[in-house]
């Protein structure tokens, strides 16, 4: 199990540099650069080139590379072309928000997805229909208009929750979850129906094997069964789709932190493209991976939690 | 999968989203809001902004609302100007031209002004902020017709002037921003200035609590040489990029100032805010190449005066904005220094007419006119799709391409991508208007010409006060004979404040209004 | 009679027993009865036209604005209401077609083309896969959405993007082609294939690819869905299209700027992505059970029986039962289970049998004649909505039939034990061993932890493990096929049954350790009293353990008999055709005796002799009606009209 | 061995596969096996003995690592595609499971002819009279190569399956566990027709089963594998009745057959 997490993190190594590259690569395509963006509108083309030799931006896109990656030997992540700003400071400063954002969705997610899910493959035909009902909708209503009516409705008309912006849980909890709640439905709603399908369907699978028959058969109480047996069973599965939701909801969050106004990792993503802040976009790029990699390192230590079959090979 | 339960799967769908969204929905339109709002708190001041400065460094800073927010907390200003539109002292204790002309003009400094990192108020450092203004502003041009900035004491400069500027004392305003004077110290080091501030003003930015780009905090500053004036304890600049959700963020007590449009103000006046509306913007298309180099048909007048009466000013104005604007067929706002109420006819909503005139000019066929448009302002790119819908009735196919950025739109225009735009300008007087619309630059990329303009703009900035206004409306006749725009509207800003968040005020000559002048009332 | 010859006497009847003999339909006209796929597909019929010619669908100019009807909300003129411009807002969601729908052809053009050959090929070759695995993480570990608004920032083209998204949806594609191919090429016609040298690519794409195109497509249609949704994700945020150019994503946004006037704006945009993405699902899904039903029969599931219904009249037991004092009696045992029109269709009609306590009774017969559902009928649990519809089963004189469900689990493990087929997946493979056995005892006997590991090692000892220690401490995977048995059977006698029910335990494993299994069984049985109903279709493993045997035909018991004179002189044709199939008796070189076709499935049972159509024996005595089981002989009973045939003739003919 | 009309000869065979955590496993260790035309041999053992993969690696399904397999003088050790093709005329297989050993995406009739258009030389005509001929050969009505194999009971696909293995008209069939899966009356009705096959056709079988029983009454000569190597080899009668080797007798004593005499004697 160690020897797995350790294989893991060293693949992780190559892996952060091919997205840098990636990255690096990708945005030297892309017209224009941050100097103009920097000098206005209104600036002369001479002082947009003093601008660009002063950003580094007239090099060659490998020397460009090599001195990002210089930065990143001595920890650091280079400075916004814009304001100058550390970009680690700036990544800091907002990945409490996306990751309240996006560990909260798959949270509740999974816990309600995993209640519905077990619900449904316990009742008949009723539960069942609900959930098929609910993994369509989930699919079909995009996060950023269910965001929408969540505002119009518990904002706007009830004033139960705010419509905009994030208070750290270190100000106030309470507010910290208040703040995160419509954000959070918006974007777990995909993911409770997705969880709550396999859930089911997980359920069912382990419900019609050999071993929970024979359970039942020797007089093993319906609650063990379910709860100790069946559910264990369908954890793995549970888990894998935990882990890619996560992933799914980092790409979702940028759509759904624009919306509420939260100061995350997505709406940097949003501007940093757009203003062409090289080092940002890289910065970015770098922990979102990183944030892959831990997501993907936690699912497969889950399994051997879960499966005694991994932890021992 | 599930065959049998589909069926009903999908009735149910349908008819629960159907319920929940016209629930929801129907329910909001028709109802005002729940309970009574919340009161302004005295201690903090919430504002809400559309889009975040690149920098704080306030020598990159655009002009107006909201761009120029975060400066005014931070920054003093040389010269005040009140709600009122007068000026009053703020760095600069005393200030004016000397002579005739409009071209000397000397400052004096108050004492014992410290920055809020640690430097000091000097006639130098004014002059080497001069300097840096500008070498790196895009507004640099402002400064570098200084043709000298002589330190004529500790606290005293003269500023002699390549060309004449009446507006000079304006200029150093803090609603154009040049005179928001940066500490010395900080200017030995300007790389901070991107995310701290370094001003002599009533606040200062808490670095700690800001995140950029999306939450800006500011806190009073204790060593203000005036700190009579500070009104709040906390000033917070939220970034919500879009009005509505402001709107819905004030109803849930997380601002209290916004920008809004006439998209939000009445909705906002039913929940019991007030909304203070005043003459802010004229909007107009730029037909920007008036020499036909891209586009031939633009060169030709008749076809610039075709497209300017083939927009029905009336109803284009009480669809978009409502009773937020008014039509107009000039580049002023009423009553400013140029603006002249016989103009208003000269194009009136005539499609025959503008058609006979294409037919006249060989272009019954029409043509097709590439458009950039970018909503720096309000309803910008809905005019922009508008003006493209009225054209199309004459015949003129108009693509138009929304940027994504202000660099984009800044690109196509100065790429020469597009040949016309729609513009929402700021009210300001004729002679500012003119160096930047009229004379080449950004807002004249094809560097269109005319002898007559060029020769009325010349003599207008060396007018003094009295004779100004007769020379601008002569200006703006020969422009709008010229037809190198297609002016639409006067359009009202529209900000919307919490009920007991008193000293918000516009006038025609002060439309920006400076938080640093509100107060929780008692 | 004498023996038949070449080609085999009993093809004749293949075709009488063939089970499904519908007219197949055409592909098209399979789909044209699926409601929910005729809708989602002229659903997005409609979208084709819409983006190929939306002047078809509506005269109305999406760009045309009207500012006397702005916001206007439904009207005649305006169905779905106009924007903040006036525009019609139907027209723009038509014109708005075209490109979110080519978007979504993009992604899922260039999801598939990429990650189906890959797929297969992982599935495949050997060192393919190890490349195609690696990259599948590297992609999947990329932040997609950084790449994405990287390329809508480069190619400021919406169709980039969605080469983009493909590409980046491609890695979730791959590994369900390459697992659901990897299942597949295991099977034996891949091998076959193989063997006739098949090229691989031909296997692939002629073998593989059509067994996978169900998860294929359903994958695909998620894939389409999920472009659909990022792409006007996209627009919302005024990437990729932007105004005026009419987009759904782009729809929304106008209805957000405005939800505070008309909020009525954003049901439409909303809801044409809803239907759109929920018409995907639907065709995937449609498309996926034609393709499916091309070559599978029909089969309907999750049925319940709603009619109330008969059992067809069938004799019921005149034969006497010998031990009054019997541990187990079961009488007239019916059991039934949904037909897809909620009529009962019975799968165990009237069987009736004792066991004594202590004593071993096998229930033979082939698959498909009601051995298991009579095992499970007695355990009370009865699969997928079968019932009992009548009959009788005591144990030690308590009718269980009259038992609550919670009364009936009570008796389970404590007086009834169960031993399953197949010993790999008889235990949960999460557990322990001793985890499993301790939870049996503690439920069985309220024990404490302790008290319950120190029992644990006791059974796995009772069931002759060696070392019980490390036994109990390991997990399913970690022991052989015959380990697993006997901890099975440790399990089911924690609760210290009186009655076993073994249900072919000894199918799965090797024979030498299936005789280990039997000898185990029976050694239990002497040293513990208890019964045993062992259920199987092997008479060797029946006449090594049991006293007595009831032979099961097609839901009925034909045959009940002491093992040993079943085995010397079977008084059904059944249990004789059985005994002469059996090579263990043949000659080598001799034609095999042989039951001419195979068991009749449930549907095709007759209400007469059920066996006659296969029967050398039968007249039309057989045919007329109920036949019913008697006694022939002392502690004998056979369902058969012509024992005295059989007893004078044998089976030959 | 210079026996005439020798047609499989497998010398001192080697299979390894790579296991889990790349160890190598070896699965056969030195086999050797000779089958003559019409002579059916026979092979049988418990899981994991490696009597599958013997039949795997002559079928080419299975890696050969050392040793040689000779089919009627050629070495196809290592036979590629284009020798296997050419080699599927003489040699093909039954395998155990009659569910997945064929398509059921495909038709019986596509499924039969694809051997014949593996082989490029057949006519559309001459592909039909074929499939015909075959499907009555094991006993199947004609109008069967129109269905899928979902039609068709277990029993039925594998006689379809056999059918394949007998459209090219072989010379030898490795039969793998071909009735182990089925019910014991369509057990005997498939023995019969592997018998009535071997008789009329003179085909030879490769007939692999962990049943003794079945293989005794099938085979002329029987080998008995344990963990990959021989154990015991002779004519069946003599296997059977007279075991040698101890494993063999362990094999026998264990199998669970009936206690009693035969009820009918068969003619």
């Amino acid at each position: 199990m160690l020897i797995l997490i350790l294989k893991r993190v060293l693949i992780s190594i190559p892996l952060l540099f091919v997205v840098s590259v990636l990255v690096f690569v990708l945005q030297s395509f892309i017209p224009g650069d941050a100097a103009q963006q920097i000098a206005g509108p209104q600036a002369s083309p001479e002082m947009v080139e003093k601008l660009r030799e002063a950003l580094g931006l007239n090099l060659p896109v490998w020397e460009q590379y090599a001195r990002w990656l210089g930065e990143v030997l001595h920890g650091s992540l280079g400075t916004s072309l814009l304001n100058g700003q550390p970009v680690i400071d700036a990544l800091n400063q907002r990945l409490p928000t996306t990751l309240s954002l996006v560990i909260g969705s798959t949270v509740i997610a999974t816990i309600v997805g995993v209640v519905l899910g077990v619900i449904s493959s316990r009742g008949k035909g009723a539960a069942a229909r609900f959930i098929d009902v609910l993994s369509i909708a989930g699919l079909a209503v995009p996060g950023f208009w269910l965001a929408l009516l969540l505002i119009t409705v518990f904002s706007v008309q009830l004033g139960i929750f705010p419509a905009t912006g994030y208070v750290a849980f270190a100000d106030s909890p309470s507010e910290w979850l208040r703040s995160l709640a419509l954000p959070v439905a918006a974007l777990s709603l995909t993911g409770v129906t997705a969880i709550a399908k396999q859930t089911r369907e997980a359920m069912l699978d382990v419900q019609a094997s050999d071993f929970i028959r024979n359970l039942r058969a020797n007089g093993i109480p319906e609650s063990a069964i379910v709860f100790r047996h069946a559910l264990r069973s369908s954890a793995v599965r549970i888990v894998t789709i935990s882990g890619l939701l996560f992933i799914g909801a980092l790409g979702g969050s940028v759509v759904i932190e624009q919306v509420f106004g939260l100061p995350g990792l997505g709406t940097l993503a949003v501007s940093a493209t757009t203003s062409k802040d090289l080092p940002m976009i890289q910065g970015i790029a770098v922990y979102f991976t990183l944030i892959v990699i831990v997501v993907n390192l936690a699912t497969d230590i889950a399994y051997g939690w879960i499966n005694p079959k991994v932890r021992t090979s | 999968m599930f065959h049998l339960s589909r069926g009903r799967s999908l009735r149910l769908i349908a008819i629960t989203a159907a319920v929940a969204a016209a629930a929801a929905l129907t329910g909001c339109s028709s109802g005002s809001s729940g309970g009574g709002l919340a009161e302004q708190s005295p201690d903090t001041l919430r504002i809400a902004i559309s889009s975040p400065p690149a920098s704080l460094d306030p020598a990159l800073a655009g002009n107006g609302d909201p761009l120029q927010i975060l400066y005014e907390l931070a920054y003093d200003p040389l010269i005040y100007q009140l709600p009122d539109g007068s000026f009053a002292p703020g760095l600069a204790t005393e200030w004016g031209f000397v002579g005739e002309g409009n071209k000397v003009f000397d400052l004096t400094l108050r004492e014992g002004v410290t920055f809020t990192d640690g430097g000091e108020l000097t006639a130098e450092g004014v002059k080497a902020y001069f300097e840096y203004y500008g070498s790196v502003s895009g507004f640099g041009s402002r400064v570098q017709n200084f043709e000298s900035i002589d330190v004529t004491g500790p606290l005293s400069l003269r500023i002699t002037l390549k060309e004449p500027n009446p507006q000079l004392a304006y200029m150093l305003t803090q609603d154009l921003g040049t005179g928001n004077v940066i500490s010395p110290v900080a200017l030995e080091n300007v790389e901070t200035l991107g995310t701290s501030t370094a001003g002599a003003g009533q606040y200062v930015l808490d670095e700690t609590k800001t995140v950029a780009n999306q939450t800006y905090v500011f806190t009073a500053n204790p060593d203000y040489w005036n700190p009579d004036a500070i009104n709040w304890e906390t000033i917070e600049v939220k970034v919500l990029a879009n009005t509505a959700a402001a709107l819905s963020a004030m109803r849930t007590n997380q601002i209290d100032y916004m920008f809004g449009s006439a998209k939000e103000a009445e909705a906002a006046e039913e929940a019991g805010f007030n909304v203070t509306t005043e003459p802010y913007l004229f909007g107009f298309v730029s037909l920007l190449d008036r020499g036909g180099e891209v586009v031939p048909a633009l060169g030709d007048l008749r076809v610039r005066q075709a497209l300017n009466y083939a927009i029905d000013r009336d109803s284009l104005v009480s669809g978009l904005f409502g009773d937020y604007a008014s039509p107009s067929q000039q580049l002023l706002l009423p009553g400013a220094d140029g603006y002249d109420e016989s103009l208003e006819s000269a194009y009136t909503y005539d499609p025959d007419k503008a058609r006979a005139l294409l037919a006249e000019a060989g272009y019954a066929d029409g043509f097709t006119i590439p458009m950039a448009a970018y909503n720096l302002q309000p309803g910008e790119t809905d005019v922009a799709q508008a003006i493209a819908s009225y054209w199309d009735a004459i015949g003129v196919t108009t693509e138009v391409t929304v940027a994504q950025t202000i660099n984009d739109y800044a690109q196509m225009i100065l790429n020469k991508e597009a040949v016309s735009t729609v513009f929402e300008y700021g009210g300001q007087p004729f002679y500012l208007v003119a160096t930047q619309l009229l004379a080449p630059g950004f807002f004249n990329p094809f560097n269109s010409t005319d002898p007559e303009i060029s020769a009325l703009i010349a003599e207008g900035a060396a007018a003094n006060s009295d004779d100004a206004p007769a020379i601008y409306k002569e200006l703006q006749a020969e422009v709008q004979k010229e037809a190198w725009f297609a002016p639409f509207a006067s359009i009202d800003k529209v900000v919307i404040s919490r009920p007991g968040l008193e000293g918000i005020q516009m006038t025609p000559d002060s439309l920006n209004p400076n938080p640093v002048f509100f107060s929780a009332g008692n | 009679m004498t023996s038949s010859p070449t080609p085999a006497p009993d093809s004749t009847t293949w075709i009488a027993t063939q089970p499904r003999n519908r007219r197949r339909r055409g592909p098209l006209a399979r789909f044209i009865r699926k409601p929910l796929g005729v809708a989602a597909a002229v659903l997005l019929l409609l979208g084709v036209v819409a983006s190929f010619a939306p002047s078809l669908l509506t005269s109305i100019d999406p760009q045309a604005a009207d500012f006397a009807n702005v916001l206007s909300g439904p009207t005649a003129a305006h169905w779905l209401g106009t924007d903040s411009l006036g525009r019609d807002i139907l027209s723009r969601i038509i014109y708005g077609t075209g490109p979110a729908l080519l978007g979504v052809l993009i992604a899922v053009g260039v999801a598939a083309l990429v990650a189906i050959p890959a797929g297969l090929a992982a599935a495949m070759f050997r060192p393919v896969d190890a490349v195609v695995t690696r990259l599948n993480d590297l992609v999947m570990s990329i932040p997609g959405i950084i790449v994405l608004l990287m390329v809508l920032a480069l190619s400021g083209s919406m169709n980039w993007a969605m080469v983009a998204v493909g590409l980046l949806t491609a890695p979730g594609l791959v590994r369900v082609v390459r697992s659901s191919a990897a299942t597949v090429t295991e099977e034996p016609y891949i091998a076959a294939a193989r063997v006739f040298g098949v090229g691989k690519w031909k296997i692939a794409f002629r073998h593989v690819l059509p067994r996978i195109a169900g998860p294929i497509l359903v994958n695909v249609s998620l894939i389409a869905a999920n472009a659909l949704v990022t792409a006007a994700g996209l627009n919302f945020l005024g990437l990729g299209l932007t105004p005026p150019t009419p987009s759904w994503g782009g729809l929304v946004a106008d209805g957000a700027a405005v939800m505070n006037q008309q909020p009525w704006t954003l049901v439409p945009s909303g809801g044409v992505i809803a239907i759109t993405v929920i018409a995907f699902v639907l065709l995937g899904d449609a498309i996926r059970d034609v393709t499916a039903e091309g070559w599978t029969a029909g089969r309907s599931k999750g049925a319940s029986i709603t009619r109330a219904t008969t059992v067809p009249a069938t004799s019921s037991d005149d034969a006497v039962i010998e031990s009054a004092d019997a541990l187990l009696r079961v009488r007239d045992l019916s059991i039934a289970f949904p037909d897809a029109d909620g009529s009962a269709r019975s799968v165990v009609q009237s069987v009736s049998f004792d066991i004594g306590a202590g004593e071993a009774v096998g229930i033979v017969g082939e698959s498909g004649c009601g051995k298991t559902i009579t095992g499970l009928g007695v355990l009370g649990m009865l699969p997928g909505g079968a019932r009992v519809v009548s009959g009788s089963i005591q144990l030690d004189g308590v009718e269980l039939l009259e038992l609550s469900p919670r009364e009936r689990a009570a008796v389970r493990g404590k007086t009834i034990a169960f031993v399953s087929q197949e010993p790999m997946t008889a235990l949960d493979p999460l557990f322990t061993v001793g985890y499993q056995i301790s939870q049996a005892v503690r439920v069985h006997t309220g024990a404490s932890r302790k008290r319950a590991a120190a029992r644990t090692l006791e059974l796995l000892e009772q069931v002759r493990i060696v070392d019980p220690k490390r036994v109990a401490r390991s997990y399913p995977h970690e022991i052989s096929g015959g380990m697993a048995q006997r901890v099975s059977i440790a399990i089911a006698l924690a609760g210290a049954p009186r009655l076993l029910i073994a249900d072919e335990p000894t199918t799965a494993l090797d024979v030498t350790v299936q005789a280990e299994i039997v000898a185990l069984l029976r050694t239990l049985q002497e040293e513990t009293g208890l019964a045993v109903m062992l259920i199987s279709h092997d008479l060797g493993v029946v006449s090594a353990l049991c006293e007595r045997a009831v032979v099961m035909y097609a839901g009925q018991a034909v045959e009940r008999a002491p093992v040993g004179e079943l085995m010397s002189t079977p008084l059904h044709p059944y249990s004789a055709g059985l005994l002469s199939a059996n090579p263990h008796f043949a000659t080598p070189g001799s034609r095999l005796q042989t039951i001419p076709g195979s068991v009749p499935p449930p549907d095709k049972w007759p209400v007469s002799c059920h066996f006659a159509d296969r029967c050398a024996l039968a007249t039309e005595a057989c045919r007329v009606g109920p036949i019913p089981l008697v006694a022939v002989a002392p502690g004998r009973a056979s369902r058969c009209v012509r024992v005295d045939a059989l007893q004078t003739e044998g089976v030959a003919r | 061995m210079t026996e005439t009309g020798l047609l499989l000869d497998v010398a001192d065979l080697v299979v390894r596969f790579r296991g889990r955590r790349g160890k190598q496993v070896t699965a056969l260790s030195g086999v050797d096996l000779t089958i003559r035309e019409g002579e059916t041999v026979g092979l049988v053992g418990e899981s994991g003995s490696g009597k599958s993969t013997l039949g795997n690696a002559v079928l080419g399904l299975a890696p050969v690592a050392s040793g040689t397999i000779t089919f009627a003088g050629e070495d196809i050790s290592h036979a590629r595609n284009r020798q296997r093709r050419r080699l599927s005329r003489d040699l093909q297989a039954v395998f155990q499971n009659p569910y997945g050993s064929l398509n059921p995406t495909r038709t019986i009739g596509s499924t039969l002819a694809e051997p014949m258009h593996e082989q490029g030389r057949f006519g559309r005509a001459e592909i039909q009279r074929r499939i015909r001929e075959v499907l009555d050969q094991v006993g199947m009505p004609a109008d069967s190569a129109q269905r899928y194999p979902s039609e068709f009971s277990g029993g039925q696909r594998q006689r379809i399956a056999i059918a394949r293995a007998l459209v090219l008209s072989p010379r030898l069939i490795i039969c793998d566990e071909p009735v182990s899966a089925l019910d014991l009356s369509i057990q005997a009705q498939v023995l019969n027709l592997l018998g009535d096959l071997k008789r009329e056709l003179g085909v030879s079988l490769l007939f692999i089963s962990h049943d003794l029983a079945v293989v005794r009454y099938i085979a002329d000569s029987i080998v008995v594998l344990k963990h990959g190597e021989i154990v015991e080899r002779g004519p069946a009668a003599q296997v059977y009745d007279n075991p040698q080797a101890e494993y063999t007798q362990r094999l026998l004593a264990a199998a669970p057959a009936p206690v009693t005499h035969v009820p009918f004697e068969s003619r």
